[in-house]
């Protein structure tokens, strides 16, 4: 991924081959990362963002981003927080620290899902294939992040850039969100 | 010849692409551009097809996707789909189509004896009859109806083509691309809109294809649609589709069209789909669908070469295609005139005008006298010859008195018809919005909007080529400015000619012929004739839902888009009640037949829905695992070894586990995090066990019900911290278990400081269970004391696994010592494959679902969903112990309470044991107090689980049974067909009563 | 497909996205030992099921999570008002008044 | 009424069938009547004839808001079937299968009931263990009803996908050979000829908007469009219009109204045939005698009276079936239309005396009460003369849900067309 948001942070998986590389469109498998389910109320917030390292958006289906981290809002009282896979201890215990008495739950869901990173000119496209959001950039603008359902699969979409997107599904579904993906790519390869 | 109705010039088609393709085997030609109507027409084949209950012969009626008659089988890689329109086959080279509804050939049917015994098969004579003797409906009667319906036969194979699907957004959705469509299109286009704009056929334009009398800003109508399109195409903002139906309009603006990919095209690139499903949210729609013409309903109607007056003119416009020679054109309208004109000057012998109105306007009248055109006013069509093809016309004078007279007979190969036009208001009042009857029009137009959405032209019975224009423009405007309330300078374009023409008629008209021989079609692909009209009327049917139902007219694969007004009319006048009384019938959707590929999509094979593995998946595979579907989740079954089947790979298993270790894949079962300063209070709520003094570090059962006080769920709840708890819920319970648990927290205890998250994929599980099971996985955990005495039963640590953290449980679904060691999701293939190496060393098993089932049931615990039903409480399953009885609450307390829960005779959970320790019961077997009960006899209860025990060396089951706690060592009875086996009411633990082996 | 607004996300999306859970407003006696069976049945089963304007809870299920209330006419399916979990029932009547105009 | 044979149509064919008489009458509404019936679907109308035919009740209304049968009775999947789990189920069932075997001959109009056979399709173990468990209860009962392998079932029905390779392979299936469809419309048209021939008035065109009760609180009448009407008995057979009805007595019922889907392909020559069920995989699939294949949909998942649904609803549909039989995928839609069922919680119906003396209730049937139709009507008709259950509907009470005796047919099967 070269441009967008979160650049240093969701990198392809040097190790994997592309899942598709097509000339208007690619998917790639991200690396794996620190994913932490931060849920509390709104009074724990800025000791939150403090203790992160960049603040937690309050904006509905937003993210903020900062190095080497990403905070993704989800629900009013419910965010991820991304930084790099090896710093999944450390954060964790910074952010306890940071919280001090708010109540809060911090869960670990690093490994819930996978992500895969999809780009091009055609990226919209593929995903109105399987995904009924509106993708154009006033409705979706970069930074925005949303779960919803892609065909028969919950996924999350997060706009990295204006052709990038940042697709997580739980593990065990990603093999039907890619593996259709790719499929319903085919067809742009078409004479 | 070749193609000796085709024109010398003109048209739309490709003149220079000479196709080749076949109609029952027949080599004929046409051309790129050429509909197969067109082209069989173009090689003056009229009849094509049968109809669907007299086989009469019929021809092609229309030139659009209203086609009731002109129906083919096309064939294709070796297989054909049936049913399709004539006029919406686009001709490639080699096309191949069949007739259909015939045998053994089109030209002769040994079916069209049913139009002689047509007097004994009039409306709804099944009802009638068949009756007598009993036996025969299924055997003869219902066979012989069956073979006899039916149109096309259904494909053979299945369908190796695939569907796409695509959901979309934009401000302005036009449907139709006709004048009114196009001007709505460019209107809203303009102001930055984003517009989506479909026609069902394959060019855009509409009428305008076909309208040759008319100029659009001074060009001929059909070069300002291709400035129109060109003008379209070159904006980012616009989305142009041909071949595009929208065939489905939804509660709040939700569209659905189906787009024909490939189906025109000789050899498809493989990779295309074959039609693909749009989903459009639209913020405003336009529907520009036009109007279609009505037939006119006389006697023999229905011959081919008849066809409507517009669908000729199309032929000769737009296709280069003469219907006939000579022809008759029968109208009651203006616009079937100008047919008669266009023909006239391609040098068609027009025979006759025939027109029903006494005094048609003076304007037509002077030009069908310049061009010497014979013209009976005050006239109709009261019945045809003709055979397989109309030779002649009667003509039948209407009278003062409203008797027809003798009119004499005109020769012709084609007649053209015209009963005036009928809006297209499909996709209005799909939308739920009601018609209103404009008696100006004789027709149902569209009434108010309850969508966001605005009928305009002729379907909304707008009419005349300069109105279309400024209506379609205005409502292009007004949508956009809806939507995004922003607007632009629009240039209307001006039309000369094609003005609003005027008459028509409904329903049937009079005759001279003898009425209880001749049929007059209303809807003809179902042969429903006036008369079956009537005689529903007659036989009580008021409703013209009874109407349609009785005679099936407006139930063919047209829908009575031809049909309807017809029909309606022709019942209000037999019920003597004006037709806005009768009412009309309900539109649906689709507009017309969609594919059911285009609905599937790309839900097929293993897209069909998502396969969930676990991370031990691929390894299963090699090692020759079988797998059982458990919701969406691919749980291995058993492992069998050396040609085993279920039974021996099972009973190795069991017996494996309880003399050393086993390896099962438990990662499939929910896990829920529960964390925060209340969540133990929050679990005391929720489940019915007590939480509170449950110390950091030690796990408990916990039994979910729902607030009717049925068992919803169970699982181990292990405490991680005073604020965090890893839940364990069934697998196939976890999202209504998460859900449930959101939806008490959200809705009832809002105020308690507790949050859960679903962390079933954050971990792989392994279930390590057996006498060896600690030293299996002593070498590769660090960070625990293994030892009993530190890490006892129902124990919960933090440790780590070959180096990678992991949440070590101490619990058993056995009865054996057991572990299950949760890794983070990526660590479990490392994991499974360094377990299962290692309990070779132990001669070890791995195991799979069922092995755990019986060894589950050989200690008596129950699985929810197996064991329960949602009709068993704890009590029944004999689990009070569960209850944590001094609880203010919790979910199913109060339901427990109520009268028929605390009941006599409840069925309470059981072991049995067969009398003959080798019989297994089946489960789902019933079981009674009387070794043979009488028919009808009540159960007492229900075999849930049975299985064969390795340990025992016997066959063992659990039940549920009446009363059954009370029924210990009472013998029962288990009926089965080959006789009645006795049993003998147990408890439930089978093996290892006292609990010891856990506690090693 | 509905198109259902979520008060939470603030943003419209298809109905697959939120999963309907009947009713609202229908509260679960605090003290549910001391409810009565007619009572505890009303609160399990009896719905008003009403044909107009009618109650019920959303969840947003494949969205941020929350449960909210939605007032829609059952009839012709179109959403008069949505409101979190927690907010008063609005005036039904005024709703339906004000989308009849 | 002139009775219907092969003859008597001979016979009107020569007078070119000028001679037929109505099916039924359209009689304005008298001021009172022993019982009225609100609701003219097949219960409603089962309901009225039963009551004349067997109890000697002949002066009754059935009152219909729209047109007769054209409520669910006109718009569903027409399968027919007893192969329920609990006796009390099973039992009212096969009262109606019963009936059904007989019901051309006893109404002299031929309802078309077509013993083709529904197979119910296991696709995982837990199925299998569902239908094993239907299978032995049935048994006890007296119903028919048997275990197929798979290839057995690829031989009752040649379609059949049974590949092992598919994403749900089908493991096997419960086949009830007494089981099949019925033509709806002459189910309704049947009985409606028989009622209004024993003297039932039919009102069509005519909304119940209100129940009248009286000091004592028992029922008096009901108000319509077309004014006020005495009874002294109600029994409401509104199906999924039942909330709305009882509300106008002061009741609330456990049910709720949602829309449920069907639709049809365009006819074809015969190419299934028997009647295949999924509940696992949610498709249900007929060919009707006209040649259309008749397929049921699911519900949305919100309460509705629109009688329209979701596409998607629809596309699990066909996706599924195309799974099952894919070489329909070919086939095209020809029509997709929704009722309104009501459903209860169990998922079984109330057939029951209410709190107000003097009326009476039949509903609940949700997505499935078409094949109890003539059983249906059978003993809500003894309910309504005796004012007691007929013990096959005995245990379908309203009270059911306060006491907790339930009748759970969804805890074993999701669905129950
Ligand atoms: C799509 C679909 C598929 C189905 N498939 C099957 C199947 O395969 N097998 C099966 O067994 N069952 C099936 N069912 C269920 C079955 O159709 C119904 O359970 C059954 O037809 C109910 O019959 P009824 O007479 O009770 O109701 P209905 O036929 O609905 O009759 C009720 C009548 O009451 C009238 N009414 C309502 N309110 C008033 C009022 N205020 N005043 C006057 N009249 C009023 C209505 O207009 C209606 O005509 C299906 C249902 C649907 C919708
Ligand atoms: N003089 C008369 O009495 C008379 C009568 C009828 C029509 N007309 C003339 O015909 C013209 C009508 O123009 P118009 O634009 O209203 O209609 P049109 O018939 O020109 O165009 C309608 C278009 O909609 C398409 N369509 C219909 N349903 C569709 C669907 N569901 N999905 C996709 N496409 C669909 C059709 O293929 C067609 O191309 C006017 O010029 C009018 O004067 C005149
Ligand atoms: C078993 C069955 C078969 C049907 N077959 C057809 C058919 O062949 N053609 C058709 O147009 N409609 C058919 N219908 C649907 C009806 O036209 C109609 O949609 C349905 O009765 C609901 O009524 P409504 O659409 O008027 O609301 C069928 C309905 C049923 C229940
Ligand atoms: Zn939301």
């Amino acid at each position: 991924m070269s441009d967008g948001l979160a650049s240093d942070l969701i990198t392809p998986d040097a190790g994997a081959s592309p899942l598709l590389n097509q000339n208007d469109l690619s998917i790639l498998k991200a690396s794996p990362l620190t994913r932490l389910s931060f849920r509390a109320r709104e009074t724990a917030l800025n000791d939150a963002g403090t203790a992160f390292g960049v603040p937690l958006p309050v904006k509905p289906l937003s993210s903020e981003t900062g190095d080497k981290r990403a905070a993704l809002w989800m629900g009013p009282d419910e965010w991820t927080l991304l930084a790099p896979e090896d710093e999944l201890q450390s954060v964790f215990e910074q952010m306890e620290s940071g919280l001090g008495a708010h109540p809060h739950a911090l869960v670990d869901i690093s490994e819930r899902s996978d992500a895969i990173i999809l780009s091009g000119k055609k990226a919209v496209w593929l995903l109105n294939t399987g995904i009924f959001i509106d993708f154009s950039l006033e409705a979706f603008p970069v930074g925005t992040v949303a779960r919803t359902v892609f065909h028969k699969s919950p996924v999350m979409v997060w706009r990295v850039a204006e052709e990038t997107f940042v697709v997580e599904a739980w593990v065990s579904f990603m093999d039907y969100v890619s593996g259709l993906l790719v499929q319903s790519a085919q067809e742009l390869e078409a004479a | 010849m070749s193609q000796p109705f085709r024109t010398e010039k003109g048209g739309r088609i490709d003149r220079s692409q000479q196709l080749t393709f076949t109609f029952d085997g027949e080599e004929m030609q046409g051309h790129q551009g050429d509909t197969l109507a067109s082209a069989l027409l173009a090689n003056g084949v009229h009849l094509v097809g049968r109809s669907f209950k007299y086989h009469r012969p019929r021809g092609i009626l229309t030139a659009g996707s209203e086609e009731p008659n002109a129906l083919v089988g096309v064939y294709r890689n070796g297989d054909q789909t049936p049913n399709l329109r004539a006029t919406q086959v686009e001709l490639y080279q080699g096309l191949e189509a069949i007739s259909q509804n015939r045998f053994p050939s089109l030209g002769f049917d040994v079916g069209a004896v049913n139009d002689r015994l047509s007097m004994f098969f009039p409306a709804g004579f099944y009802y009638k009859t068949f009756m007598w003797p009993k036996s025969f409906w299924d055997k003869v009667y219902e066979p012989v109806i069956r073979a006899a319906a039916g149109l096309g036969k259904p494909p053979k194979n299945p369908d190796h083509d695939h569907y796409g699907n695509l959901y979309a957004h934009c401000d302005v959705l036009v449907a139709g691309s006709g004048p009114a469509g196009l001007a709505a299109a460019l209107a809203a286009a303009e102001t930055g809109a984003k517009v989506l704009l479909c026609d069902e056929q394959a060019e855009f334009g509409g009428s305008l294809l076909t309208e040759a009398n008319a100029t659009i800003d001074g060009k001929a109508p059909a070069d300002w649609v291709a400035d129109a399109v060109a003008k379209l195409q070159a904006m980012d903002n616009v989305t142009l589709l041909s071949r595009t139906t929208a065939f489905g309009y939804f509660a709040h603006n939700y569209i659905a069209l189906v787009e024909r990919v490939t189906e025109h095209l000789p050899t498809p690139d493989p990779k295309l789909p074959r039609e693909r499903l749009w989903q459009v949210r639209a913020k405003e729609v336009v529907i520009a669908a036009g109007s279609i013409e009505r037939p006119m309903v006389f006697p023999e109607n229905d011959r081919p070469g008849i066809l409507l007056a517009e669908a000729g003119r199309t032929y000769l416009n737009r296709y280069g295609v003469k219907v006939g020679h000579k022809v008759v054109v029968a109208t009651a309208c203006d616009t079937a005139w100008q047919a008669a004109f266009d023909l006239a000057d391609h040098g068609v012998e027009v025979a006759a005008i025939v027109e029903m109105r006494e005094t048609p306007p003076e304007s037509l009248m002077s030009i069908a006298k310049a061009r010497g055109i014979r013209v009976e006013a005050g006239c109709i069509v009261t019945g045809t010859l003709g055979r397989k093809r109309i030779k002649s016309a009667l003509l039948g004078r209407l009278m003062t008195s409203g008797q027809v007279a003798s009119g004499g007979q005109v020769d012709c190969d084609a007649l053209l018809m015209s009963g005036g036009w009928t809006p297209t208001v499909s996709l209005y009042s799909q939308s739920r919005g009601k018609v209103v009857w404009d008696a100006d029009k004789g027709a149902y137009v569209p009434g108010k909007s309850v969508q966001k959405e605005r009928s305009v032209g002729a379907a909304k019975g707008l009419y005349g080529l300069q109105a279309t224009l400024e209506d379609g423009y205005a409502a292009g405007e007004e949508a956009a400015k809806a939507a995004t309330g922003k607007s632009a300078t629009i240039t209307y374009a001006t039309a000369t000619g094609g003005e609003a023409g005027d008459g028509g008629t409904l329903g049937a008209l009079p005759h001279d012929r003898n009425a209880s021989r001749v049929k007059a079609f209303v809807d003809y692909q179902n042969d429903v004739t006036a008369k079956d009209v009537k005689l529903a009327v007659r036989e009580g049917m008021q409703s013209i839902e009874h109407i349609k139902r009785y005679t099936t007219t407006g139930m063919a694969t047209d829908q009575g888009r031809l049909s309807n007004m017809n029909a309606l009319q022709i019942a209000s006048g037999a019920l003597e009640r004006p037709m806005t009384d009768v009412g009309l019938t309900t539109f649906r959707l689709p507009y017309t037949p969609t594919t059911f590929g285009v609905f599937a999509g790309v839900a097929r094979g293993d897209f069909f829905d998502p396969v969930r593995k676990t991370p031990s998946h691929d390894w299963v595979v090699d090692n020759g695992g079988v797998f059982e579907d458990v919701g969406q989740w691919k749980r291995t079954w058993y492992f069998p070894k050396n040609g085993e089947d279920m039974h021996a790979a099972v009973a190795r298993e069991c017996k494996t586990v309880r003399d050393s270790v086993g390896l099962f894949d438990a990662s499939t079962l929910g896990k829920i995090e529960v964390v925060g300063p209340d969540s133990a209070e929050f679990l005391e709520r929720m489940y019915t066990n007590p939480w509170k003094k449950l110390a950091p570090g030690r796990c408990r059962y916990g039994l979910l019900l729902n607030d009717a006080g049925f068992i919803t769920d169970d699982g181990v709840i292990g405490r991680l911290a005073e604020d965090r708890f890893h839940v364990t819920t069934t697998t196939g319970g976890a999202p209504s278990v998460f859900a449930t648990m959101e939806d008490y927290l959200q809705t009832e205890w809002p105020d308690l400081d507790v949050w859960i998250t679903s962390t079933t994929e954050q971990y792989a599980v392994a279930a390590v269970q057996g006498p060896k099971a600690r030293e299996v996985i002593a070498p590769f955990i660090e960070g625990v004391d293994l030892s009993n005495d530190a890490f006892p039963h129902m124990s919960v640590r933090e440790a780590t696994f070959c180096g990678v953290p992991c949440r070590l449980f101490r619990i058993s679904f056995t009865g054996e010592l057991g572990f299950e060691i949760n890794v983070p999701r990526r660590h479990g293939k490392m994991m499974w494959e360094t377990l299962a190496k290692e309990i070779e060393k132990h001669s070890g098993t791995t195991y799979g679902t069922e092995t755990m089932h019986v060894l589950r049931a050989e200690k008596g615990y129950i699985i929810v969903g197996q064991d329960t039903d949602g009709t068993v409480t704890p009590q029944d399953a004999g689990m009070t112990w569960a209850i944590g009885k001094k609880k203010f609450d919790f979910v199913g307390k109060r339901g427990l309470e109520r009268p028929d829960l605390v009941a006599d005779n409840r069925k309470q959970f059981v072991g049995l044991l067969t009398k003959d320790p080798k019989v297994k019961l089946e489960e789902g077997a019933q079981i009674t107090t009387a070794e043979t009960p009488a028919t009808g006899t009540p159960a007492e209860g229900h075999v849930t689980s049975s299985y064969y025990s390795p340990a025992l060396d016997r066959s063992i089951a659990l039940a549920v049974v009446k009363n059954g706690h009370a029924l210990d060592g009472k013998t029962l009875y288990v009926p089965m067909p080959e006789g009645s086996i006795p049993v003998e009411v147990t408890g439930t633990v089978f093996y290892d009563k006292e609990g010891a082996r856990i506690n090693v | 497909m509905l198109l259902v607004y979520c008060p939470y996300c603030g943003v419209s999306r298809p109905e697959t996205e939120f999963s309907c859970r009947g009713e609202a407003h229908i509260a679960r006696p605090a003290d549910p030992s001391q409810t009565s069976d007619e009572d505890w049945v009303n609160f399990l089963y009896m719905r008003s099921n009403s044909k107009g304007v009618y109650v019920e809870r959303w969840r947003h299920i494949h969205g941020c999570g929350r449960f909210f209330n939605a007032v829609r006419n059952t009839v012709s399916d179109e959403f008069l008002k949505f409101y979190k979990t927690g907010e008063p029932m609005p005036d039904l009547e005024e709703l339906a008044k004000e989308a009849g105009k | 009424m002139k009775r219907y044979s092969f003859l008597e149509l001979a016979k009107n064919a020569f007078s070119a069938h000028q001679n037929w008489g109505r099916q039924w009458r359209s009689p304005e509404p008298k001021t009172e009547y022993d019982v009225v019936i609100v609701g003219a679907g097949g219960h409603g109308l089962a309901t009225a004839y039963y009551l004349a035919k067997e109890h000697g009740v002949r002066n009754v209304a059935v009152i219909e808001k729209g047109w007769l049968g054209g409520g669910n009775t006109g718009r569903n999947t027409t399968i027919v079937r007893s192969n329920y789990l609990w006796e009390e189920s099973a039992a009212l069932y096969n009262h109606a299968i019963g009936l059904w075997q007989g019901l051309s001959q006893e109404l002299n109009y031929n309802v078309m009931y077509s013993a083709r056979g529904v197979m119910m399709l296991a696709h995982t173990v837990h199925d299998v263990q569902v239908a094993q468990r239907h299978i032995h209860a049935n048994r006890l009962a007296g119903v028919q009803n048997e275990w197929l392998t798979p290839e057995k079932a690829k031989e009752y029905c040649p379609p059949l996908n049974i590949s092992k390779n598919i994403r749900y392979p089908v493991m096997g299936a419960a086949l009830q050979r007494v089981g099949g469809t019925a033509r709806h419309d002459a189910v309704a048209w049947g009985y409606a000829r028989g009622a209004d021939d024993l003297g039932v008035d039919i009102i069509q065109n005519c909304a119940v908007t209100g129940i009248r009760r009286g000091q004592d609180g028992a029922v008096e009448g009901v108000e319509t469009s077309k004014g006020f009407i005495k009874a002294k008995k109600i029994g409401v057979v509104a199906a999924g219009h039942t909330s709305t009805v009882m509300d106008m007595a002061g009741v609330r019922m456990p049910l709720e109204s949602f829309p449920l889907q069907a639709l049809v392909s365009e006819p074809v020559k015969p190419a299934f045939p028997c009647v295949v069920m999924s509940n696992t995989i949610h498709a249900y699939i007929s060919q009707s005698d006209k040649g259309e294949l008749v397929i049921g949909a699911g519900t949305d998942q919100f309460i509705s009276y629109s009688q329209t649904g979701g596409i998607h609803i629809s596309n699990h549909t066909i996706d599924a079936i195309c799974e099952l039989f894919p070489h329909f995928r070919r086939m095209r839609m020809l029509r997709n239309w929704g009722g309104i069922v009501d459903v209860t919680p169990d998922r079984s119906p109330i057939l029951s005396k209410t709190p107000v003396a003097g009326l009476y209730v039949n509903c609940g049937w949700g997505t499935g009460g078409f094949k109890a139709t003539p059983g249906s009507g059978h003993v809500f008709a003894h309910t309504i003369a005796k004012d007691e259950p007929n013990p096959i509907n005995a245990p379908f009470t309203i009270d059911r849900f306060r006491t907790g005796r339930l009748i759970d047919e969804a805890a074993a099967a999701a669905v129950a067309h």
